[in-house]
């Protein structure tokens, strides 16, 4: 065993932070850091930066313009990125419709679309869900009726996370209405402004808007917009469900919010000593500090598995729990931290009041409660624990 | 030993949760929680009428109640509701004041709001950090320091301050709008101010106030316990209905055994936690009042904080959205915990307790 | 609401009080209060001493020898006989067989059965689990076939707590083989010189011998013996299950529990304090006695509930579920509070040794380790939650 | 970044496991561990002649290993085995006298057994509150104080005793039978003794020792980290095994949504600890190897209670039996935590490596 980096690694974790310092703006790491949401220009930019330097597609093969790196590189650059408080790049295009049509899509589609991911020309969203299905797919009722050379769709689709962004989606529909239930399902694209689709917003928990609804009426798609084989989107569904994802974990955002934690807590006071000399409140930061420390190795010795067998272990879904646990967590003890001056509702008045709220924990009640969604969304906690005991205990 | 209660008190609680029923559903509560005044004055003022504020006070004091049960009784009621009406603050002030021969009744008719201010952004908790001073000036006072988080106070017309003068605490009065004052509302609904008060012109109330203001937060802690337990019935309710209804993998929710597990234990958790706001409200008199007061809080911290997160997950999505009524709870529930005192605070309370013994 | 006690209640608890100073003997109260099991001969006397002051059965009316005690009567009773440290008197014959045969024993019966239970001529104990059953009851195996005035029966029991000192056991049997699960099953009672029955000790995890197997091989029992219709055990088993039980929260002992172990951690000292004054440590004792404050009061809002309705609901299950894991987190909480002074396996070699253990504290490892069965027993809490997830839940 | 054994270490791991799967079943190990002298003295010389003594010290002293991560493997597999041999004092003593120029061979090939006693009744943890004093007496010194719970002590040889020369903590050698000796064992297994020292004569071995002793003991922290994680891995899979094979309500418990849910649970944080231990393994040799070492002890102290507490319970009865290997798995993994510092000693120790920093 040997859990030091070699030369190459360290070289490239310089290079990293290197270009971190160079070329990150700082409002952006700021903004981030205080736990606000970023704008779609501050996304714009960020990505912009991250695509001229060609380190933008971090999972897909280079001869797609993807980096090519290792797992223990992407692991690296996740980390450093946490800690210098970049933003982490969408998932939609680059984690999930790139790397499904490098492996199920058409020579065209990826020569067309993939590039158009890169660039910043497209903006993707998902519609996965379903109001009433939830954790479970299969029963998706998005019905899409071929008509030529076009399906129709009729439907709705929930939790469209940051549609209102987004020129196109894609989208699990159901093909053949007769077939059982994974069976009978397809993977297709959609241009965001075909007539007949149509997104509303949903407001969250904490008051802010994140997340979509998108309806479908009589929206005609080119067929020629199907991904995969007709009626054979349950694989598609399945491989981005399972498909190895960087920082499942996200021990970059625990890194980023642990580190928040120590310096409010040494630099607030309460009954007389500093925060973090009160040993309740100490216990809880050292306890989560053993257990984010050891995520970090749980992490790393599966990237490694993974690097060894070319594909994660059915275990990583261990990741996805035990990482959503720990950053609410984390975002639990913030709030804490904060007490009463957790409360006040984020609003733009009383983001520029430096002399109410610590600019760098304004948002820390606001995150805590938009973070609960992590245990529920990509396949909740529940499902993930069915699984595992399923795949990895055999029970 | 009984632990009905009183027909009397049956009645009070019939009678406002029916007005809150009629008057106040979540989407009246939702609107008027997040805008300022963050709260309904046409509402407080029928609130009052209907004498839910007499009930915090003795007779002696021209209310007609006064006792723990009384108070649990109140907010138990507008917990189930999510009331963000500001009876807490004028509950501090009433049971501050009772220290005091001031006349209550412009408080208790609801014609006049006032709010305590104890808080301080390095004194969230504890009396003894206070740092805001009083100074005499002229016949009367000035007052310098900042306080936090002062609930209420955005609607306020008059406020109580909790400032030192030496190693003495006293409390002073200051008009609404006396001092430098930013309102906000809060994430759960409701709102707050913080004070900046800089040589602000005040009345002393009461010198030595120290055990008043203890005994004053003692009840605020008992209310806040009560209201808890109203919350966490009404989101219990909300989240079993949801599981018995909704159905995934064609079954009920509610049919999964991880999840009727969890679900036994967060209901043997809420009727814990009921069990010693119970006590607490009956040992209101009692020497041992305040250790009751901080077993109550601390183990309603721990409650609020399971029903939230897991009424919240065990009900997926959905409860992540401001449309359903489950989120506001969550919310709600889970600040309930840094409002005169944390989990962890009310704890050493208990501890020191222990040690002392 | 009201949470004091009347003048009555308040007189009945002096009376207790005054009772346990004057007649419980001090060996037994001390060989109780550091954690050891009694030997038959202390549980027989302090059996006798109780049934000499009529305070023995206190579940059974007085027509039958019973204290015809209120429920909250019982709980003031057993919250004495802990602050005094009186062991519990012996559930099989009291709190288990009498109520049975009152219920539903024939007035033979009652006449010849109850009295030996209160003088202590019999012994009873239990023939409920078998191997392989566990918590599924209705799956028994124990055969009894009906032979002239006889039931032979065959088959195997296990878990008879203090089996060895007993002359008499009660036993779930099939007698139908035939009928579905929970029907054809029968209420027997057996003497245990009954030619064909045998028992041998089980040892437990700390090393005890505490229950037994019972072997039965061609045992003749007389049909007599059966309480109840044939066929009609079920029904008892279930009223056994359900049967509102004195203190079925274990706050007795669990109060008991947290006394010593207040006094433990101010006497013993780590770290240059006292283990009182350890804030860690002091959070967990804290924690647990606002644990078992709430239970003292929810107990008696249930205790208070039964005595309106006559019978506790549902929900007295939790009683037992949050009354255990209260229970076990003081036993473990004993045992972190010696730290390694737990270690030593409990002996009559160490226990001689004031020197080396301290006596109060001498068995705690092996409590806590003997006490992880009572989550288990019973119905173990995982059951206990499923009935309440239908019964009182609803789901 | 590797996360497999070396050849090396995996064929000593090879050959240890075979050992001890042929010579040590469990009813031989339950034999051995709770009967005078509390282990297999046969067998010791056995282990020792397979060089598992060796593996705990590097070359220059003899040995053929001695890094943190030999000294993983060799208790990885004594703990899978549930293996009662006083292998934990040998290296306990073994790592003191690395800061000595003693001479380690007698030890290493098992034929001298020592014991390190530190631990005092009311010190069982911390090297501060050590009151057994050193005292020079003509050329050699003498040892008053009381030493408890000394693991090995009932069959060693000589014993190592930290006791305190005025402000200086150092390190003694008296023969084993030195001073009065009341031995016993364990209820896991295993044997200790307590010592009571009345001016004993002793060696002084190193004066100024405390750096040596913390390291010596941070080594055995070490060890029991690995043993735990080889005796969770033992506990977990026979669990897993039962949930497959028993059947309850005509299916087998494996297949109960509520049971799954914990076995993940558990299986995860059985993870994390293994986690842990791997990183202390690798940090024994830089300067915060204190502050990994009492991390990896605290996560493994939380996670044994939960692989005991809840592999007895999903199991049931059966594992409340003497007879099933499991109900001694639940006992070593619970008391473990009491030995070198419990779960609350090395968190004070993370929070104040935290405070300071």
């Amino acid at each position: 065993m040997d859990l030091s980096f070699s030369p190459e690694e360290e070289a490239f974790r310089a290079e990293v932070r290197q270009f971190l310092a160079e070329e990150l703006p700082e409002d952006i790491a700021r903004r981030n850091r205080e736990g606000r949401e970023l704008e779609k220009a501050d996304m714009d930019r960020w990505h912009a930066i991250l695509n001229a330097r060609g380190w933008l597609a971090v999972t897909w093969p280079e001869e797609y313009g993807g980096t090519g790196w290792t797992p223990v590189q992407r692991h690296i650059f996740e980390e450093e990125c946490a800690r210098a408080s970049a933003p982490r790049t969408l998932s939609f295009g680059l984690a999930m419709l790139g790397p499904v049509l490098i492996k199920f899509g058409t020579e065209a589609q990826k020569a067309e679309l993939l590039p158009r991911i890169l660039d910043g020309r497209d903006w993707w969203c998902q519609g996965y869900s379903e109001p009433g299905a939830g954790s479970d797919l299969a029963g998706l009722k998005t019905r899409a009726e071929r008509d030529g050379d076009d399906y129709v769709i009729n439907g709705q689709k929930t939790w469209t996370t940051l549609g209102q962004h987004a020129n196109r989606i894609f989208c699990l529909v159901r093909t053949d209405p007769d077939a059982k239930k994974q069976a009978g399902i397809s993977f297709v694209l959609a241009d965001l402004d075909t007539p007949g689709i149509e997104m509303r917003p949903i407001r969250l928990i904490e008051g802010g808007h994140e997340v979509n609804e998108v309806f479908f009426t009589d929206a005609r798609v080119p067929v020629a917009n199907r991904v995969g084989e007709e009626n054979q989107g349950w694989t598609i569904a399945k491989y981005l469900l399972t498909h190895e994802r960087t920082n499942i974990a996200g021990v970059g955002f625990s890194i980023q919010a642990f580190e928040n934690l120590c310096a409010l807590s040494r630099k607030s006071r309460r009954n007389g000593r500093r925060m973090i000399d009160d040993p309740l409140f100490a216990a809880r930061l050292a306890r989560i500090e053993i257990d984010l420390e050891a995520m970090k190795i749980t992490n790393l010795r599966m990237l490694s598995d993974a690097t060894k067998n070319g594909q994660p272990g059915p275990e990583s879904s261990m990741l996805k729990v035990k990482g959503t646990v720990i950053r609410q967590a984390l975002n639990d003890l913030s709030r804490r931290a904060l007490g009463p001056a957790a409360a006040p509702f984020p609003s733009e008045d009383l983001e520029g009041n430096a002399a109410l709220v610590d600019p760098d924990q304004a948002a820390n009640a606001a995150r805590y409660f938009n973070n609960r969604k992590i245990s529920i969304y990509g396949g909740s906690n529940e499902i993930q624990k069915n699984i595992l005991a399923k795949t990895m205990l055999g029970l | 030993m009984d632990f009905e209660k009183t027909d009397d008190r049956r009645m009070l609680a019939d009678s406002l949760d029916r007005f809150l029923a009629d008057t106040y559903p979540i989407e009246h509560r939702n609107r008027v929680a997040y805008a300022a005044p963050f709260h309904d004055p046409e509402r407080w003022a029928e609130l009052a009428e209907l004498g839910i504020l007499h009930a915090l006070v003795p007779e002696e004091r021209g209310g007609f109640g006064g006792a723990g049960f009384d108070v649990f009784t109140v907010f138990e009621s507008l917990g189930r509701a999510l009331c963000p009406e500001p009876v807490l603050p004028a509950l501090l002030v009433l049971r501050a004041l009772m220290a005091t021969e001031a006349d209550l009744e412009p408080i208790l008719s609801g014609t006049r709001r006032y709010a305590l201010a104890v808080g301080e952004p390095d004194a969230p908790y504890d009396l003894d950090a206070i740092e805001t001073t009083a100074a005499r000036s002229g016949a009367g006072w000035t007052l310098t320091g900042r306080k936090s988080v002062v609930y209420g106070a955005q609607t306020a017309d008059a406020i109580l301050v909790v400032a030192r003068d030496g190693d003495a605490l006293g409390l002073y009065e200051i008009e609404g709008d006396a001092a430098e004052r930013i309102d906000y509302g809060l994430i759960d609904g409701g709102g707050a101010s913080d004070l900046f008060l800089d040589a602000t012109p005040a009345d002393l109330v009461l010198a030595d106030a120290e055990a008043a203001i203890r005994e004053a937060l003692d009840w605020g802690r008992l209310a806040l316990c009560a209201e808890a337990v109203g919350a966490m019935d009404a989101a219990r309710d909300m989240m079993l209905d949801y599981m018995r209804q909704r159905t995934q993998f064609g079954r009920p929710i509610g049919s999964f055994q991880a999840l009727q597990h969890r679900a036994v234990e967060m209901v043997t958790e809420i009727e814990q936690a009921r069990s010693l706001t119970i006590l607490a409200a009956a040992r209101m008199d009692d020497p041992d009042r305040a250790r009751h007061v901080s077993m109550a809080k601390n183990l309603i911290g721990r409650t609020t904080q399971l029903v939230a997160e897991e009424s919240v997950q065990m009900q997926g999505g959905i409860a992540m959205t401001w449309e359903y009524p489950a989120s506001h709870y969550a919310k709600r529930l889970t600040m309930i915990d840094t409002q005169l005192g944390d989990a962890d605070w009310h704890l050493e309370q208990v501890m020191a307790a222990l040690q002392a013994a």
